[in-house]
């Protein structure tokens, strides 16, 4: 077997054997703490796909995020459309719209495709501000609470509803990453007009690999809107939910499949020692620690681990 | 035994944090000691707000603690405040409250500030039966689940408009047209929509209604608009910020109606001093000020000793919020005290009873958890003073009109 | 009357948005890196102002250039020993690591100036220039002309002096510039602490209209973004004409659709000009 | 022996410059055409005008008797228009076997991955790449990297294709197994547009040669009339030395 399908399975092991011990052992705080993990892991992952392979440094996965969690959020409040339905339809809306923006945005790059991609959260943000009677608007936006049991069902149903979103991610990345698609971001991001010339058409494969950004990110968004039942513009558009998944690609390294997933429980194992501890200045602690791992892991801990292997 | 503020005691308290996941039994041994669990956005766009409620609740710990804890039946409680950053966002806040209950399990809560964040954590209190106090919470929305763990110390925000619509319509007959600016933020915008219907319920019509974005620094344009429309009472609402900017840039158009309404920012010395002379005649309306005198059986006994307390504390007049902070760990310590004890069904049911005569006010919690036992009194500043012009028993002034220029 | 008073108010920015942008887009257009510390370091600029009125009681419009001046050295120091490591390196490492700069200044301002606005008072008030019933007020008037006169005053230091050319031969051809004997790593550092020195000028002429707050760092980059994509990128003139077209468009933006969309109107137009005419009304291609 | 390709009065121009000023030419099926001229002759900017890289500003380009200057480079590439480029652009951290397989997947009609590293592994065969397979692109010598342009283009299974000086750079030994494989691409049926400043490689492996001078057209025959037409001496060397000459030019 080739070292990649190693790695799958290394990774789907390790992943099935993690969801068992925190359903068995874990209470309520860890189990969130873990749910967390999940949905980072696959925003992370959602960002990748772009970022990592096509090597487009999409700021937009906030503007996905945000977007599928009040289309789930208005479609099970107003519609009061049961939630296996909802969150589809959402992540659906959210590869829509990931789609109409790759045609728009796509043309541009480096800081330009940069900007363009940050500025989409903010007016996705003040236009879900200003549709106050469908969005709430500033007032934010109540979810109908799912009965899956008591505090404990919560957790678990939200902790496995995440790591469904996670895996699914996962294997939408393995998928591209082996197929056809993988190859094409790959030539995209080594060399964008030689890939043209040997007849790639570039646009329909970055559209593809922003849409399928947009289904995980705008899914993720459907499934954290249920979670904390209550969302409103400012939370589900933070820049952080751009910036924090491409740290955790960086750390992990970016352009694989098990890279973000790394990279998400490092980084958030780390921000959750910072805050633990410093309550005052974790924020700014967090700053700092970007500037670090900017500055010395360009490609992440897997260059650590290339590094150390061929004897540092 | 106070909150904790050094960096090694903090670091000393954070293993004591852990604890509770380690070994589940050292919690019986300290059943003498009361928690109360406070989620508050100590960084982010609400630290301001997350500060002021911490100091609130702190000057009531050291009253308490001063007076060697609270009498539950023949046993004196140590108090201790346990509280986590949710850095002013909600989904953490829910997770805090959470980690609150089941890892540090604290027999009450304090809730998050603000309507929205206090709606979303009020959820899980109801789930485990913890009795949930709501010191910043005034729209009606957060008190529509039928929880019966939840008691807000605010009234519904209808009890700010009301007031001041019946005073106008009173003693301004002539005012038949209403402008509202309100920024598009789930408080001020619920505020703005009372003040609405207050108007229409009076025949006064509402010519001009806008909502001005987060963060909004010039609002040169929207007075311009607003201008046009010539109205006799103009209502803005807004955090203090805002307030500021807003009456400056009024002044800097002469917009200069009869009645000019801002709420929650003139009560405060900081916006009088910003905006000077422009105060003058200014109404506003708030659940609490220094100014008010109410005789309370609390550990403060007054509203001008508490005043006097937090002066000698902070250096300066508490506002409403942190006037709050104080009054919910007051109302707690009173249901504790009648109820003799920690159990939280008994405090539960002496919270639905009411009647807690406090230094903020007289509280009383209605059906729905909300205060429903006072008027929220209107102020007025004038000649650079802030005076209570409502309700006629309290009021040390009386109605002006007209606005500076 | 009311279009007049919208006019005024528009143009009466104009002037001091080009202030907020010079420095972001010299940064942006020399150095290739977008700068998002430009926020912060505004609201710093402010506060040094702030600062220095409660103390001395010296108007902001006037310590304007010393605001920046405290700026200048320290930005200096972070290009030489942070950003200099990352030049010519990919635009994720260069938006990433200005992000984490940001993030620490903005908390550290956070942490040490509290949240809560402050706001600079004038005793008494400066009052307002009545043209003929359309009002003017003179804290913008001011803010505007000094605003302006320190964007022109940039512009002619880079066509005269010799760090001016220099910047502006880096800018043109870095390679080129290097064989010329111009000391390319010191032409990056002198560049960011020139935007660095602009953006503490444009904090302190701010908090003489405006309140201010660590928070509001966010919207004064935002604003930059915009201004520098509308006039143009890495060019002065295009800046002047950025900051006077944003001011136009929030004036008549709000008269047209209310003040709520002022800001969704700015960023919707930042992404049409992207799409259709990333080189903005004046400026030249922008630097890939 | 029909049409593979024509340039009716094509011309491009970029702001002052007239790079092409109306050109008019035929590619038949299986020939090999060199293009001479002096630098900014506007060599490239042909080739650049018939692969969609630049749009003419002027005229047409038909290929297989359908017009293609309208078209996106990729769609052009798809019709079995291949062409490799002056300065190389392969994608430089991937591996030969991937550059080569990249071309396959996406114009060599290949299927699957597979059958691309397939198509890839006897393409690479055929240009004496195969023992570096695995080598990363960027790893190669200014050879092997030319060579591996031509795998690349060769992948696409063109039914033309444009060599712009790939053969620059190469050291005598390295331009006869170049020449080689020219002539053997050629015997598999591929039109050649073989645009050279090398000489001896395009009169050897040309059939016709065309010459392109400040945008026009001024000779297209076979290759030993072209050398002694007065037209192209004086555009290569100068009036002086056609002058000094008279008309006898030496092969």
């Amino acid at each position: 077997m080739s070292r990649k399908s190693w790695q799958g399975l290394i990774l789907v092991a390790a992943g099935a054997a993690g969801t068992a011990a925190l359903l068995g052992l874990a209470d309520n705080y860890v189990l969130r703490l873990a749910t967390t993990v999940g949905m980072y892991a696959a925003l992370a992952l959602a960002w990748n796909l772009v970022g990592g392979y096509a090597g487009y440094p999409s700021f937009a996965t906030a503007a996905f995020f945000g977007l599928g969690a009040y289309t789930a959020g208005v479609l099970q409040s107003a519609v009061s459309l049961p939630f296996p339905l909802a969150w589809p339809a959402a992540a659906a809306v959210a590869a829509a719209f990931a789609a109409a923006l790759g045609g728009a945005i796509l043309h541009l790059r480096g800081h330009y495709f940069a900007i363009a991609s940050l500025v989409v959260a903010d007016v996705l943000r003040e236009l879900t501000n200003m549709w106050t009677d469908v969005t709430g608007g500033g007032m934010g936006l109540n979810l109908p609470l799912l009965d899956v049991g008591g505090v404990a069902g919560q957790a678990r149903f939200y902790f496995l509803a995440m790591g469904l979103m996670a895996a699914l991610a996962t294997l939408l990345t393995w998928w591209t990453d082996r197929g056809r698609l993988g190859m094409a971001l790959r030539c995209i991001e080594q060399n964008e007009n030689a890939a043209q010339v040997i007849g790639l058409d570039t646009r329909r494969a970055k559209a593809a690999a922003l849409t399928l950004s947009g289904l995980i990110a705008g899914g993720t968004g459907a499934v954290y809107a249920s979670w904390v039942t209550y969302i409103d513009p400012t939370d589900v558009y933070d820049v952080l939910l751009s910036v924090k998944p491409i740290l955790m690609a960086l750390l992990g390294g970016v352009g694989t499949v098990a890279g973000p997933i790394v990279g998400a429980l490092a980084f958030l194992a780390l921000e959750e020692v910072l805050w633990r501890n410093v309550l005052e200045f974790h924020a700014g602690l967090l700053g700092l620690l970007v500037v670090l791992l900017v500055l010395f892991l360009p490609d992440g801990l897997r260059a650590l681990r290339r590094r150390a292997a061929a004897g540092g | 035994m106070s909150l904790r503020r050094t960096l090694s005691q903090r670091t000393l308290w954070a293993a004591f944090a852990l604890l509770p996941l380690l070994s589940p039994g050292i919690g019986q041994a300290a059943q003498d000691t009361l928690r109360i669990g406070a989620p508050l956005p100590l960084t982010g766009a609400l630290a301001p707000e997350g500060t002021k409620l911490r100091q609130g609740y702190e000057l009531w710990l050291d009253q308490v603690n001063a007076q060697g804890g609270i009498k539950a039946g023949d046993r004196q409680l140590r108090v201790e405040l346990r509280f986590y950053d949710y850095q002013s966002s909600t989904p953490k806040a829910v997770q805090l409250t959470e980690k609150l209950i089941t890892d540090d399990r604290v027999d009450f809560l304090f809730s998050p500030f603000g309507s929205g964040a206090a709606k979303a954590a009020s959820a899980v209190a109801e789930k485990n039966g913890v009795p949930f106090l709501a010191s910043s919470a005034s729209s009606a929305e957060v008190f529509d689940q039928g929880y019966r763990n939840l008691f807000g110390l605010y009234t519904d925000n209808s009890t700010l408009s009301e007031p001041i619509a019946d005073l106008i319509h009173a003693r301004l007959p002539k005012v038949s047209k209403v402008a509202i600016l309100a920024r598009n933020d789930l408080y001020p915008l619920s505020l703005a929509n009372e003040f609405e219907k207050s108007a229409r319920k009076r025949g006064i019509e509402v010519v001009y209604f806008e909502r001005y974005a987060i963060g909004t620094l010039d609002h040169a344009a929207a007075l311009a608009k607003l201008a046009t429309t010539r109205p006799d009472w103009v209502v803005i609402t807004g955090y203090i910020n805002d307030l500021i900017l807003v009456r400056r840039q009024m002044a800097d158009q002469h917009i200069a109606p009869e009645v000019l309404t801002m709420i929650n920012g003139p009560a405060y010395d900081e916006w009088i001093r910003a905006v000077g002379p422009q105060a003058e005649n200014v109404t506003t309306a708030s659940w609490f000020h220094p100014v008010l005198s109410y005789k309370s059986d609390d550990v403060f006994g007054s509203t001008g000793r508490f005043v006097e307390l937090f002066r000698q504390k902070y250096g300066s007049a508490p506002d409403f919020t942190q006037a709050s902070g104080a009054a919910v760990g007051v109302i707690l310590q009173q249901a504790i005290e009648r109820a003799g004890g920690v159990d939280r069904d008994a405090v539960r049911a002496e919270l639905a009873k009411g009647g807690f005569n406090t230094f903020f006010a007289p509280v009383s919690f209605g059906p729905s958890g909300m205060a429903d036992s006072y008027i929220p009194p209107v102020y007025q500043i004038q000649d650079g003073k802030v005076q209570v012009i409502y309700p006629r028993e309290l009021a040390t002034g009386e109605f002006r009109t007209g606005v500076g220029r | 009357m009311t279009y007049l008073q919208v006019l005024i108010n528009g143009l009466a920015l104009g002037g001091l948005y080009a202030c907020i942008a010079a420095g972001f887009s010299l940064v942006w257009g020399v150095l290739n890196i977008i700068n998002l510390l430009h926020g912060s370091l505004i609201v710093l600029g402010a506060y040094l102002a702030y600062f220095a009125h409660q103390a001395w009681g010296i108007s902001p419009f006037v310590f304007a250039p010393a605001a920046g001046l405290a700026l200048f050295l320290p930005a200096f120091l972070i290009q030489r020993t942070i950003l200099e490591r990352v030049m010519g390196k990919p635009v994720l490492a260069t938006l990433i690591l200005t992000f984490g700069l940001n993030l620490f200044l903005d908390n550290a301002m956070l942490y040490g100036f509290k949240a809560d606005f402050r706001k600079v008072i004038f005793d008494p008030p400066l009052g307002l220039l009545d043209l003929g019933g359309v009002l003017l007020p003179l804290d913008r008037f001011y803010a505007t002309v000094a605003g302006l006169a320190l964007v022109l005053a940039v512009w002619a230091l880079l066509r005269t002096t010799h760090f001016g050319r220099a910047i502006v031969a880096v800018r043109m051809d870095r390679e080129a510039a290097a064989l010329m004997g111009i000391e390319v790593p010191r032409t990056y550092a002198l560049a960011f602490a020139l935007g660095a020195f602009m953006a503490g000028a444009a904090g302190s002429l701010l908090s003489g209209i405006f309140p201010i707050s660590p928070v509001a760092s966010s919207l004064y980059l935002g604003k930059a973004f915009v201004i520098c994509v509308l006039g143009g990128l890495g060019s002065l003139p295009g800046v002047i004409a950025g900051g006077f077209a944003l001011g136009l468009i929030e004036s008549f933006g709000t008269l047209a659709l209310g003040p709520e969309l002022a800001l969704t109107v700015a960023f919707v137009l930042l992404i049409l000009l992207l799409m259709f005419r990333p080189t903005g009304l004046l400026g030249r291609q922008g630097f890939q | 022996m029909g049409t593979l390709l024509r340039f009716a009065g094509v011309a491009r121009r970029f702001g002052g410059i007239l790079a092409l000023a109306g050109i008019d030419l035929e590619i038949r099926q299986g020939e090999i055409v060199g293009v001479i001229g002096p630098n900014g002759a506007g060599k490239t900017t042909l080739v650049n005008a018939a692969t969609g890289v630049h749009r003419p500003t002027a005229g047409e380009v038909h290929f297989e008797g359908r017009r293609i200057d309208r078209l996106r480079p990729d769609q052009i590439a798809r019709l079995g228009v291949a062409r490799t480029f002056q300065i190389v652009q392969p994608f430089p951290r991937m591996s030969v076997l991937e550059n080569v397989a990249a071309a396959a997947l996406f114009s060599g009609g290949a299927r699957s991955l597979s059958q691309a590293r397939d198509q890839a592994r006897e393409t690479l065969a055929f240009c004496g790449l195969q023992e570096r397979e695995a080598l990363p692109a960027a790893a190669l010598s200014l050879a092997g990297r030319k060579r591996l342009e031509l795998a690349k283009s060769l992948a696409m299974r063109p039914r033309l294709l444009f060599l712009d000086e790939v053969n620059a750079g190469l050291n005598p030994a390295e331009m006869d197994a170049a020449l080689a494989l020219i002539r053997a691409t050629a015997a598999r049926g591929i039109a050649i547009v073989l645009i050279e400043h090398l000489m001896k490689v395009v009169m050897q492996a040309s059939h016709r040669i065309v010459v392109l001078h400040q945008g026009r057209l001024i000779a297209d025959g076979a290759p030993d009339a072209i050398v002694r037409d007065p037209a192209v001496i004086q555009a290569y060397l100068g009036n002086r030395y056609a002058q000094r000459h008279g008309t006898q030019a030496t092969p």
